[in-house]
């Protein structure tokens, strides 16, 4: 069993308690061994999946007609917190409904022993899983299944309908079709996983998921790179929504640490980002050469100003109107429009975690 | 501007020199009392600097230079990339080290941790990941450095620096799919 | 050799693998008798290192000739040479050369120090002689106060950039007058009003450590230029005494005008009242007011 | 006690935190010994507040008693909500020598000249400062105790410090104080923050500041611990030269505790290497916000470990010097527009 | 597993600890001695020093270096010296200093100065004293003062001088000399320029740097007008210029001037003539009252 050095959790983030997950073993497309070998690594790092460096142009379009426009709703302006998810065994579409009463009978099992559950005392659980049909690209997505706990309180008035105090989805849009078509056949590959909702009830559904269908939940933290993909994704689209500002938030390493956020008028963000396509062809995919250079351009008009080394910073989150991105993790999708990209771009941070 | 030569003095007896570059002057320090620490029979000196070239002063011959890296700050990288053209070009035979940090953090960026491992196996020389917060990952860094060093001041019999570098070098995955990569 | 076939069984990698972590431990273990040896080699370096210094100090006291051997090398020279020594004929030794550099060097620096040490502006040269810095030294009666510093942008127009003197002293109604015409004359009138604040707070401060049974501060502000005390007067059965101490112009340290208020209507004009009124209009506050406690026109 | 106090009262109790509430009381000085050991601190607040009702309404208490404790509480706990600074400008003669009582009287005189229903209660806190505490109404309705305005005035200082003003009662506030104060205007000093400490340090000076100047000190410092002569520190002075520079640019020792400061840049965007929006004369708009739970110490730790490059640019160090923390930087110059700030 | 230190240890290190505070010691003094040593050159041979900086002695080649950096540094020295000088107004010629006692928390050093303030030279001997109290606050105060002023203007301050004196004003005594010595400059330049510029009519019966200027027309004897112009320090510095003018009339011109009452409500219109025109154009306007005939 392969020992692992326990390191303390970078500050930035608190990474789960390495739960000592089964051993996959180092199959053959796994990098040359080095020295590095000697410390444990986290699961995926030596993912070989191909980072993508350039994307097609994502275009707002109106999905209301493929999605059911309630589940959207359920979906959208909610800040969901991500975790990645490794794939689900024998999980299948058809027994949803069965699902949402083990989930339910689990959950109230566990209340019996007394687990901390601190919304309330609650009298029972409604839970109710559904399908969200047409989020999928391509038809090796597995369609995107949405949760919801219903509670009643043991203050609630008699008749009174049980609130929607916990909500998350599993899905996966556009994986990486490779990938996707080696899974054995009992495997479902749901990768990205979002909750929105009370911690603890968020740990009892991933540990529930974990033993029934053995998977392992893992934190999903969103890198800089990735934020400045989803920046330039959603200032591409001023011209068609205006996005009313561009705000991105850097985090310098001082003591104690300082945040500096700049907040973009959006017609100078797009000009920005516009000029930089203009000089490199305006092609129909972006490259990554351009975002890098469209984040670098505002960090070099902030130096040139305050002469601060963003570079020695991270940067941790982005928002326009269109939705914000955060690098622990946590995502809100305000408009439907970009919903599609931005779950797509989100399954590919997910499956980078997978392990091979 | 003089650049950094490896054998342009003669060495002193029974001691070494090692140079630690950090741009952030935060690890080298504990890394250094380490060094000194743990090495009880050759005399080791440690040059901490913060960046490439060093300012014009007498200073003893180099024998190895670690260059620390933490991959959560591109500035760190950015300043060893700069700092590397300093460097004669003999020192890139077995003289030279890199020590990287952060490598677990999640929120890290792939491209740099690549861009860092294809930079050291261009220059042949070895990559050594590090875990700078416990003692033990100090001590375990520290026992490697002086490994490489005692090697690269010529005071292990039969052993090279270049000898050395060719196995301890960092290797690139040869893994097909990053050749079609870049 | 039981325990060694056991570990081959799981694999080479892995039996080097537990070898490596136990000689870290051994080494760790080794460290932690070595680090109180440590504590000593420090020490003994450090000596070494004194030492050296100590010798390094004896030589140069032996090149640097002492003053008899100065005598003598001059007197020697007058001889040949008679008195007047002309320029080229005294080609000095090295040694008395490098001497009389170094005394000369000493001596500079000791009267710089004096200059400072009398309540000199410390004029110092920053951002490449564009910009000047200047500390005023304020004191009162022997004791040093606060020093306080002026930074000035003299590459154009003389203009204040930095400086840490307080708001209620009015810096920027004093620079309007003749910061830009008469600098000597702005920094004697500013450090006339510093001194005078710093003056007045001593006082009080000063009558609130030594006569604080018998005086009470009842009424005093951040520039110290009104002041409120109430003593008791012995004889009229301690009835209170209140004396209101004004400083109208603000780079002094002594009251312009004094009233001393009491519900006996006829306390303050009576004689001794009066001198002792004169008295806080002549003296500074706190030593008027000991010499009324000790002939005890107080109580 | 008619309802609208003890409304108020409710509300005051509900704000003091349960551990700090007997020691508020005590300060209060109108329950006796007694009433104040009869009420029993552990119980719920709720219950707790009832009962401080009916003591207060034992002794009879207005209202001007119950904003009396409010001013007190506030006096300890200043940073609750945030504090704007505005600076008189063009003192007359008489500014020096004003005096507590007589800006006392001629403020209230003003305010209820400007508007007839208003409550102003003041009280002098011991560093010198005067805590003026009012409740605005107009010309038909009481005035409203539950937002009060809070303003802090350092008397011969051109200093004033408010918090929770409203637009409204800007002008009026305004015009009230420089009357009173004996100045010609006031003005904005583009200063805010929580800690009131610490906006009032920043301008009254009181932090230790560096200059470039090397007082001798007779007293010989300890020498430092000798570092092990095998470590040896190649860029010692670089190191040296940028604590110098951070010091001087931010001040030593305990800085005041500000939290934000906030640039809006309307500069051109001047990018040297592939002259994206080169050409562009309209400004590049931008709010750039920096934020930490001590923002001179993270600047200065920024400039000493080098992930902000030294000497510091003017734009930072104007924090300290200005004593202000909000810009508009144009092409000119930052806050081209006339600069207030202590000094010139 | 850490046992404590062995016995040995613990004595080796109690021994370099009392070693190294005897060497801390010696080294203090020797640099006490070579700093001493250095003054008691400069004292004997002060005028040797100006030409050692000029000229260019051969050095040999090891000492060549450390000569040149300490001619730099001594330049620098200087230059700051004669900035001090000029800004201060004070002109230091000489200072001694030894070090009456010195602990790790307390120093007491008797100091020796003596200079010049435009034309007034001074001596002053002071001690001083630096205390480390608690959290590294540093008191320094005088603990004894006295001074030496000489020059004819010295009347009018000793009064000022004893008082400073006594209460160990240090500071105040130099900023008051300094403004002193400026008015009593100013006041000089002035009897000067009109001593220069009418030299038969101005009398100057105690010099330039005396108080009192008589006017006279040598062709009306008897007639005198005698400007005094009197500069006092009050106990607390502040410098007080008192100007009057005592004049002296033949009876007869007095007679007739003095239906116009010009003797009793001349001093008040002299005053009030002061105040608006300013010193110089009274005296102008003096003396040209006195030669129209």
């Amino acid at each position: 069993m392969e020992t692992r050095l326990s390191a303390t959790a970078t500050p930035r983030n608190q990474t789960a308690p390495h739960r000592s997950s089964k051993s996959y073993g180092f199959s053959r497309r796994s990098l040359g061994v080095e020295l590095t070998s000697r410390l444990g690594c986290t699961p995926g790092q030596l993912t070989a999946v191909r980072i993508p460096t350039n994307r097609g142009i994502p275009k707002p379009r109106n999905i209301t007609e493929q999605v059911d426009p309630e589940h959207i709703a359920l979906i959208v302006k909610k800040e969901w917190k991500l975790s990645y998810v490794t794939p689900l065994y024998q999980f299948g579409h058809t027994q949803l409904q069965s699902y949402s009463r083990q989930l339910a009978a689990f959950l109230a099992a566990e209340k019996q022993q007394g687990v901390a559950v601190e919304v309330g005392q609650e009298l029972g659980f409604k839970v109710v899983f559904t399908a969200v049909l047409g989020l999928a690209e391509t038809d090796d997505d597995a369609e995107t299944v949405l949760i919801q706990i219903h509670s009643k309180s043991a203050f609630a008035a008699e008749g009174e309908a049980a609130k929607l105090t916990w909500s998350g989805w599993l899905s996966c849009v556009s994986g990486d079709v490779e990938y996707l078509r080696s899974m054995p056949p009992d495997f479902t590959c749901l990768p990205l996983f979002g909750a929105s909702g009370a911690e603890s009830l968020t740990t009892l559904v991933k540990s529930w998921f974990e033993r029934t269908f053995d998977c392992y939940f893992g934190p999903l933290a969103i890198n800089s790179t990735n934020l400045e993909w989803l920046a330039a994704l959603w200032t591409g689209c001023h011209p068609d929504t205006n996005i009313r500002y561009l705000k991105l938030a850097w985090t310098i390493p001082a003591q104690p640490p300082l945040d500096v956020s700049y907040t973009v008028h959006p017609q100078d963000a797009w000009e920005l980002w516009n000029s930089i396509r203009q000089e490199s062809g305006l092609r129909d995919t972006v490259d990554i050469e351009e975002v890098s250079c469209f984040i670098k351009g505002l960090e070099s008009h902030l130096f040139r100003h305050f002469r601060i080394y963003l570079s020695a910073g991270t940067l941790t989150k982005v928002s326009t109107t269109l939705g914000s991105a955060h690098q622990d993790g946590k995502i809100r999708i305000t408009s439907s429009d970009m919903m599609t990209s931005v779950l797509a771009l989100l399954t590919e941070c997910a499956l980078l975690k997978m392990p091979v | 501007m003089s650049l950094l030569k490896p054998l342009n003095k003669l060495p002193e007896l029974n001691t070494a020199n090692v140079l630690l570059v950090e741009n952030e002057e935060l690890f080298q320090k504990k890394l250094a009392d380490a060094i000194v620490l743990l090495e009880n029979n050759v005399n080791v000196i440690v040059r901490l600097a913060r960046s490439l070239p060093l300012p014009l002063e007498s200073r003893p011959r180099i024998d190895l230079v670690v260059f620390i890296v933490h991959l959560n700050s591109e500035q760190s990288l950015l300043s060893a990339e700069a700092s590397l053209k300093h460097l004669d070009s003999s020192y890139f035979l077995g003289k030279v080290c890199f020590l990287v940090t952060g490598a677990r953090c999640g929120t890290l960026p792939y491209e740099r941790l690549t861009s860092l491992k294809k930079l050291a196996a261009t220059l042949n020389s070895p990559l050594l990941m590090t875990e700078d917060r416990t003692t033990e990952g100090v001590n375990t860094v520290a026992q490697r450095v002086l490994a490489v060093l005692r090697v690269a001041a010529g005071l292990v019999p039969m052993a090279t620096g270049l000898y050395l570098s060719s196995l301890t070098r960092c290797t690139v995955p040869t893994d097909p799919d990053w050749q079609n990569q870049d | 050799m039981e325990d060694a076939r056991e570990c081959l069984r799981d694999g080479v990698l892995n039996h080097l693998n537990v070898l490596e972590i136990e000689a870290l431990e051994l080494s760790r273990q080794q460290q932690l008798c070595l680090q109180q040896q440590s504590r000593v080699d420090d020490l003994r370096i450090m000596v070494d290192k004194l030492r050296a210094q100590k010798d390094q100090l004896k030589a140069r006291a032996k090149t640097t000739m002492s003053l008899q051997q100065l005598k003598a090398v001059v007197h020697q020279r007058n001889e040949e040479f008679n008195d007047d020594i002309s320029e080229e004929g005294c080609s000095m030794t090295a040694k008395s050369q490098l001497s009389f550099l170094m005394a000369r060097k000493t001596q500079v620096k000791d009267l710089l120090q004096a200059h400072h040490l009398i309540g000199g502006y410390d004029v110092t040269e920053t951002c490449r002689g564009k910009g000047v810095c200047i500390s005023i030294a304020t004191a009162f009666e022997g004791f040093y106060l606060e020093t306080y510093n002026l930074e000035l942008d003299v590459s154009r127009a003389i203009q204040i950039c930095r400086h840490n003197i307080p708001p209620f002293i009015p810096l920027e109604k004093l620079a309007q007058v003749n910061l830009q015409t008469d600098l000597m004359g702005f920094l004697s009138t500013l450090s006339h009003h510093l001194n005078g604040f710093a003056g007045r707070r001593q006082q009080i401060r000063l009558i609130q450590e030594v006569l604080r049974d018998s005086v009470e501060v009842m009424e005093s502000n951040v520039l110290f230029n009104t002041i409120v005390l109430m003593c008791a007067d012995p004889e009229e059965n301690g009835r209170a005494v209140l004396c209101t101490l004004e400083y109208s112009d603000l780079s002094r340290y002594l009251p312009t005008k004094v009233t001393i208020e009491s519900e006996d209507k006829a306390l303050p004009s009576t004689p001794q009242w009066k001198e002792s009124q004169s008295l806080l209009l002549q003296t500074p506050a706190h030593t008027a007011l000991k010499a009324l406690k000790m002939k005890g026109q107080i109580a | 006690m008619d309802d609208s106090t003890k409304q108020v009262l409710r509300q005051i109790i509900r704000r003091i935190p349960l551990n700090k509430l007997q020691n508020m009381l005590s300060k209060w000085e109108h329950l006796s010994k007694k009433q104040l050991r009869s009420l029993e601190f552990t119980q719920p607040k709720w219950l707790l507040c009832d009962n401080l009702l009916s003591i207060c309404e034992e002794n009879d208490l207005s209202m001007k008693h119950v904003t009396e404790l409010e001013i007190i509480y506030r006096i300890d706990h200043p940073a609750q909500g945030s504090w704007n600074v505005c600076q008189l400008i063009d003192p007359e003669e008489e500014a020096v020598t004003a005096d507590l009582l007589h800006f006392k009287q001629l403020f209230k005189a003003h305010l209820r000249g400007l508007i007839s229903h208003v409550s102003v209660k003041t009280k002098k806190h011991e560093d010198g400062a005067i805590w003026i505490r009012i409740a605005w109404g107009d010309n038909f309705t009481q005035p409203n105790h539950l937002k009060p305005t809070y303003v802090v005035h350092h008397l011969q200082t051109p200093y004033v410090f408010v918090s929770g003003l409203t637009m409204k009662h800007k002008p009026l506030l305004h015009q009230a104080l420089v009357l009173s104060a004996h100045y010609g205007g006031i003005k904005d000093v583009h200063l805010s923050g929580r800690c009131l400490t610490a906006l009032r340090d920043l301008l009254m000076r009181q932090y230790k500041q560096v200059f470039p100047v090397k007082h001798p000190r007779l007293l010989l410092e300890r020498s430092p611990l000798p570092s092990n002569p095998n470590i040896q520190m190649e860029h010692a002075k670089h190191a040296e030269n940028r604590l110098q520079m951070a010091a001087e640019a931010f001040g030593e020792g305990i800085l005041p505790k500000l939290e934000t400061a906030v640039y809006k840049l309307e500069t051109r965007f001047r990018e040297n290497g592939n002259g994206m929006l080169g050409r562009r004369e309209e400004p590049f708009r931008g709010v750039v916000k920096f934020a930490s739970s001590n923002l001179l110490e993270s600047l200065k730790y920024c400039v000493s470990s080098g992930m902000a490059s030294a000497p510091v640019t003017p734009l930072l160090s104007s924090i300290t010097q200005k004593g202000r923390n909000y810009f508009v930087i144009t092409d000119k110059g930052p806050g081209a527009s006339h600069t207030p700030g202590p000094n010139i | 597993m850490a046992e404590n230190q062995t016995p040995t240890l613990q004595t080796m290190e109690r021994v370099y600890e009392a070693e190294i505070k005897l060497l801390q010691e010696e080294i203090a003094m020797l640099q006490n001695q070579q700093e001493n040593n250095e003054r008691e050159v400069i004292s004997h041979f002060g005028e040797h020093t100006q030409r050692a900086l000029t000229s260019q002695p051969d050095f040999q080649r090891g000492t060549k270096d450390t000569a040149m950096n300490l001619k730099m540094e001594l330049e620098k020295l200087e230059e700051d010296l004669a900035r001090q000088t000029k800004m201060n107004g004070i002109v230091l010629n000489e200072c001694e200093v030894n070090t009456l006692e010195k602990s790790k928390t307390k120093i007491v050093q008797q100091h020796r100065v003596s200079g010049n303030c435009i034309f007034l030279d001074f001596q002053v001997e002071f001690q001083l004293t630096e205390i480390l109290e608690e959290e590294a606050t540093i008191v320094r105060s005088i603990t004894d003062l006295n001074i030496v002023v000489d020059g004819c203007e010295f009347i009018d301050i000793s009064a000022f001088v004893s008082g400073v004196e006594e209460t160990k004003s240090l500071l105040l005594f130099f900023r008051a000399l300094r403004a002193f010595s400026e008015r009593c400059e100013h006041r000089n330049r002035t009897f000067a320029h009109f001593k220069e510029k009418y030299p038969e009519l101005v009398r100057l019966p105690e010099g330039c740097r005396g108080e009192v200027m008589v006017i006279q027309n040598p062709k009306i004897p008897g007639c005198t007008l005698s400007f005094v112009w009197n500069i006092t320090v009050t106990k607390d510095g502040v410098i007080i210029p008192k100007i009057d003018l005592l004049t002296k009339l033949p009876e007869q011109a007095a007679l007739a001037l003095d239906q116009r009452m010009v003797a009793e409500n001349g001093p008040q219109s002299f005053q009030s003539l002061l105040r608006i025109l300013g010193v110089e154009a009274t005296i102008e306007a003096l003396i040209a009252a006195v030669c129209v005939e």
